[in-house]
């Protein structure tokens, strides 16, 4: 690693003899997502070290669910990553599900994917956005995505009740039904996504500026991804077509057609790319759920569960495919009605651990942009 | 100020001596610009809020107006589209408390706004906003206004220093590496529209591009002024700090560059100066190279010459600025050494073919003539 | 089944796709006003106009809320009888995830628990608004405001006891008429096996 | 993972390991192993099995047993990747389930990450939480709590009553 550092720093730089300056960036900066604070070595504005340090926003929630039971956990599991709630609420009622042994209807499955989908569209959005932000973009694609994601906001509100902590699945089905007038309302999100995002490829995708900043930016290898767990559009940018949907087939993703978007290098540049093509997909996937949903009788959404959970002895993993990559929910189970061990497998907290690699020798602009483009929460990072 | 000083004379020549009537034209002239450039900079964060907000579907600020309680305590409102904000803005930063950073360099922070914002004043001095209406019609005008606008980098690298924090220092880095190199081309391009004015007097400059309805303006000397306005309006920008090279205030990278460290007043008088120049940079280039108040109808007599002298001045000013919103709205910023290769590699080159070519041009163009 | 990302390696003409971005942005100024504004189905269509951006001014102008919009927990009593719904269950107290819902038992003349809440207390603060309680009500004695504003001017205030949580029924049934009814329909089910024991209406001791 | 795909792995795994290092296998999949055989367990299961992505490295305490558990799951990420691609996994795709139990008076357990390196934040927060000692990792120090904690809030015992610090 160290040799690579070595070949980044311009030479004339050290043969100046000057010495490096520590900068340190956050935990209150304007682009650390949240309080996230890095220590960085710096040489002129070329990066020779950089040290994370995290656990400003921790909670310790899993010492917290130990204290409830299975049910009064699922509104902390939306405060998880505040952004895409419905994500979270989903790997997690899936492990106790598996833990206890209960079936979900098909039309509450419907219902999940329809939600999980939807938080994809809105964080994908998002991103992209935030990432433009990062690179100096004075708000204006921040402000389009923001427009989108109200529009998909104001349907999780209609179904749960909530816009960001929507507290909506339950074991065995999802809390309501969807209200009537959702379905008119999604069809027309669904319809009008795609010009959303072509206008949004219009706007970036091939502008100079942002070519310049993001292309060889960054760079992951794909041995590296694996090897440090990175999961989601990152592991995806950096050519490994993994997915979660693909490889267990939770829920209804067996039945559903789509592809997996995968980049050819695993710089900003694919990581953002590939992420603008999920939206995409995730679009397709909407249009045919939509159709799933359409047969099955409304009503059907929760099968019979007793009213306090109690799991038999044991322990069940569960994860889901996230927006921002691999979520997993560990439980163990002692048989009372309150989890033993609740342990969550945060994708932005894994995905953040390559990130000194990364960043070394790039200039400061760019370690904003590299971790804008791993799309990490704090809230999830440091639960 | 000829012209006020002629105007002077003729009602007050009888009763005071000719210095006095020198220094009270100054007076007056100075006053104007006094109170004309905060309007200014007040008229123009409106419109860069309401502009910016357009382009992102937004409304921009719609609330700041006059309103009163009637008798059912509930409020009316009259909004006036926001045009209040400005003032609420003033009244915020006046109240909001000051800051010297402790182990900073307390004399130098404390100059740094001041020096920062007087050079954009300066400026002013020489802009001609209209038909004769111009502070002082210096016979150096374009070197005036280059040497003069210069200043500022010093006050930013000032405040950088002074601040005694990191941010602030790579952010002065930044503003004098960028402003340095970015004079180079800036000057450059300047030099065509004088070769082709044959004149440094701005007032000259503006009655070259005279005939044609008006319509006689050095952009339209297509290719070679047409080239030299948009490597003006390029390195014009990155001169202001403005988007895609706003990097010494890169606000997501290293939170506010030099002004981290700046709050309240003091503040403001950054982002005045800040606004003040982007003004001009836009007055500028409509002086050289859009013809300046030159349009249909200056050639009238009386008022109505100069007034509409001055509303096409204005009117192309303000589309140029229109067109900075329009760019800071849409592009992302560059990187620091993007930023130096794009000054070095293209633009300096660039704009020298482009003054040897003019150069030659306007000598060959004579000698036809002749 | 993957798709490989273009990356756009190919040539343009320098400036062109700045160029792109701008006409993007310079379209979105001009829609902005000449846009035609949707109306929501079902919906009242917002001030604002036809066309053109609008916003709605909040303190004087709402959006709709749906019918399920989960503000903050109250307690309901019946208009006609005033007789309150609560029947000091304990439901909502359990389900409660951070506990701070406080319920104290009424007793009558002899000291034997009757069900009837003679304490109610929610503190506001600490709510989650996560609707835990409503879903476990059995019968729709506690349901989600769709109040907005919380804000009080100290702690001690966020202590709501019965007396500022109580609302009529009237009130919920129509900021939120789907909502009722559905809870209605299922609370009077449950009620109908214990009925006799209970006076008239669907709550159990008057106000 | 289950049936005759774990039948064999297991099969295997007892060829490749000392004697005695696999303790027990569970119904559900998970296999006990010795902590002193973890690291050849890991090499073994990613090099000659190819489980090369160590998706959860958590901690549970069992204080009543007297013990800490250290729970890690393995996927076949580039076996996955096959399936993505339309064509055959060619092998199970995991969960493996490695657990290991140490006793809790001086819980110590070999370091994973030279074998994955997805382990260097995870064990740092299994060390912070819950107070398991890594022997070998390269940074092991607190990750979420500031240094000078003293406790580990996930064991069974921690009081959260006697709040340290501020």
């Amino acid at each position: 690693m160290s040799e690579e550092a070595a070949v980044h720093v311009p030479m004339e730089i050290e043969d100046l003899g000057t010495e490096p300056i520590t900068l340190n960036v956050g935990p209150q900066h304007p682009s650390t997502h949240g309080v996230f604070r890095m220590k960085l070595q710096l040489q002129g504005e070329t990066i020779v070290s950089l040290e994370p340090i995290l656990g400003y926003l921790h909670r310790c929630q899993e010492k917290l669910a130990e204290g409830r039971n299975y049910l009064q956990s699922i509104p902390y599991t939306d405060r998880l990553d505040y952004v895409c709630s419905m994500t979270n609420n989903h790997p997690y009622v899936m492990a106790v599900e598996k833990l206890a042994g209960i079936e979900v209807p098909r039309r509450a499955e419907c219902i999940r994917v329809v939600m999980d989908e939807l938080t994809r569209l809105l964080n994908h959005a998002l991103f992209v956005g935030f990432l433009l932000n990062d690179m100096g973009a004075w708000l204006t694609p921040v402000q389009y995505a923001l427009r989108e994601r109200e529009k998909i906001l104001d349907l999780f509100e209609m179904a749960s009740g909530s816009r960001m902590m929507c507290n909506y699945m339950r074991f065995g089905g999802v809390a309501h039904d969807l209200p009537e007038e959702f379905m008119p309302l999604l069809t027309k999100v669904v319809e009008e996504f795609p010009a959303f995002v072509d206008e949004y490829e219009r706007m970036l995708t091939t502008n100079e500026v942002l070519l310049a900043r993001c292309k060889n930016v960054g760079i992951l290898p794909p041995d590296r991804a694996v090897a440090y767990g990175v999961t989601g559009p990152v592991l995806r940018a950096s050519t490994v077509a993994y997915d979660v949907r693909k490889v267990e087939r939770y829920s209804l993703y067996g039945e559903l057609d789509f592809y997996v978007p995968v980049g050819t290098i695993g710089d900003v540049y694919d990581r953002y790319l590939v992420r603008v093509y999920e939206m995409r997909q995730s679009v397709r996937i909407l249009e045919q759920v939509m159709k799933l949903l359409a047969e099955t009788q409304p009503g059907d959404i929760q099968s019979k569960v007793p009213k306090t959970v109690k799991p038999p002895a044991g322990d069940a993993y569960a994860r889901i495919e996230s927006p921002k990559g691999e979520l997993g929910f560990y439980l163990v189970s002692d048989g009372s009605e309150k989890p033993y061990r609740w342990r969550v497998r945060a994708p932005s907290f894994v995905n953040l651990t390559p990130l000194e690699e990364m960043c070394r020798g790039h200039k400061v602009a760019d370690v904003i942009v590299i971790f804008g483009s791993i799309d990490v929460t704090m809230a999830e990072v440091d639960r | 100020m000829d012209l006020l000083i002629q105007g002077l004379n003729k009602l007050l020549g009888q009763v005071w001596p000719d210095w006095a009537v020198v220094l009270l034209a100054m007076v007056i002239v100075i006053t104007l610009i006094f109170v004309m450039a905060p309007l200014t900079f007040m008229l123009l964060t409106w419109v860069l809020r309401k502009g910016i907000g357009r382009f992102a579907d937004r409304m921009g600020p719609n609330r700041t107006g006059l309103g009163r309680f009637n008798k059912e305590r509930t409020r009316q409102r009259w909004p006036l589209w926001g045009l209040l904000q400005p003032i609420a803005d003033g009244v915020k930063m006046f109240t909001k408390e000051d800051i010297t950073p402790d182990k900073g360099d307390k004399w130098l922070h404390r100059i740094a706004p001041v020096a920062a914002i007087v050079p954009a004043m300066l400026v002013f001095a020489v802009i001609p906003f209209g038909k004769n209406l111009l502070g002082v019609d210096l016979n150096v005008g374009v070197v005036y206004v280059v040497a003069v606008s210069s200043i500022s980098t010093l006050a930013l690298l000032i405040a950088g220093w002074s601040s005694n924090n990191k941010y602030s220092l790579l952010g002065a880095m930044r503003t004098a590496a960028q402003m340095v190199s970015y004079e180079v081309p800036m000057a450059l391009s300047l030099v065509v529209p004088v070769l082709f004015a044959g004149s440094l007097s701005l007032n000259q400059i503006v009655q070259g591009q005279a005939s044609w309805l008006g319509l006689r303006w050095y952009i339209f000397y297509f290719p070679l002024g047409t080239l030299a306005f948009f490597t003006y309006f390029i390195s014009a920008l990155a001169e202001v700090n403005h988007t895609p090279f706003d990097l010494p205030e890169a606000d997501s990278e290293i939170v506010a560059g030099y002004v981290t460290e700046y709050s309240g007043m003091k503040f403001a008088l950054f982002f005045m100066g800040e606004f003040m120049n982007q003004f001009l940079v836009c007055a500028f280039a409509t002086v050289l190279f859009l013809g300046g108040w030159q349009g249909p109808g200056v050639q009238l007599g009386g008022v109505l010459g100069y007034l509409f002298s001055v509303f096409w001045f204005f009117l192309k000013t303000f589309s140029l600025y229109l067109v900075m919103l329009w760019i800071r709205g849409t592009w992302p910023r560059l990187r620091v050494d993007q930023l130096m290769n794009f000054a070095w590699k293209r633009l300096v080159p660039i704009t020298l073919g482009n003054v040897l070519v003019s150069g030659v041009a306007v000598i060959v163009l004579s000698l036809l003539k002749k | 089944m993957t798709i490989v990302v273009p990356r756009h390696d190919e040539f343009q003409p320098f400036g062109w796709g700045l160029v792109k971005g701008l006409l993007v942005t310079a379209s979105h100024l001009v829609r902005s006003y000449f846009r035609r504004n949707l109306r929501i189905p079902g919906k009242e269509p917002f001030p604002g106009g036809r066309f053109g951006l609008f916003t709605v001014k909040y303190p004087e102008e709402r959006a709709p809320l749906p019918d399920r919009y989960r503000g903050l927990p109250i307690l309901l009593y019946e208009d006609s009888t005033q007789s309150e719904l609560c029947t000091a269950c304990m439901s909502c107290a359990r389900a409660c995830p951070v506990g701070i819902i406080h319920i104290e038992q009424g007793v009558d003349e002899v000291g034997k628990k009757i069900p009837y809440a003679q304490g109610f207390a929610i503190e506001y603060g600490t709510c989650l608004n996560c609707g835990l309680c409503a879903d476990a009500c059995p019968f729709g004695s506690i349901v989600m405001d769709h109040v907005l504003e919380t804000a009080r001017a100290s702690r001690d205030e966020l202590w709501m006891t019965k007396e500022r949580l109580l609302h009529p029924v009237s009130y919920y049934r129509e900021i939120a008429p789907t909502v009722w009814a559905e809870i209605r329909e299922e609370a009077m089910k449950r009620l109908d096996g214990t009925v006799k024991r209970r006076p008239a209406g669907v709550g159990v001791v008057p106000k | 993972m289950a049936g005759a795909e774990l039948e064999g792995l297991r099969a295997r795994m007892e060829k490749a390991l000392p004697q005695g290092a696999l303790q027990e296998v569970q119904a559900d999949g998970a296999m006990q192993i010795r902590p002193n055989a973890l690291l050849r367990a890991g090499q073994f299961l990613r090099d000659q099995e190819g489980f090369d992505y160590l998706s959860n490295v958590t901690g549970v305490d069992w204080i009543e047993q007297g013990q800490f558990e250290v729970v890690y799951h393995l996927y076949a990420m580039r076996r996955g990747e096959r399936i993505v691609l339309g064509k055959d996994p060619d092998g199970p795709l995991g969960p493996v389930v490695l657990k290991v139990r140490v006793p809790r008076g001086d819980p110590a357990v070999p370091s994973v990450v030279p074998i994955w390196p997805s382990a260097l934040w995870q064990e740092r927060e299994v060390y912070d939480l819950m107070g398991i000692r890594f022997d070998g990792h390269p940074d092991l120090k607190r990750i979420y709590l500031w240094d000078e904690f003293e406790d580990h809030p996930l064991r069974k015992d921690y009081s959260p009553e006697e709040v340290q610090g501020e």
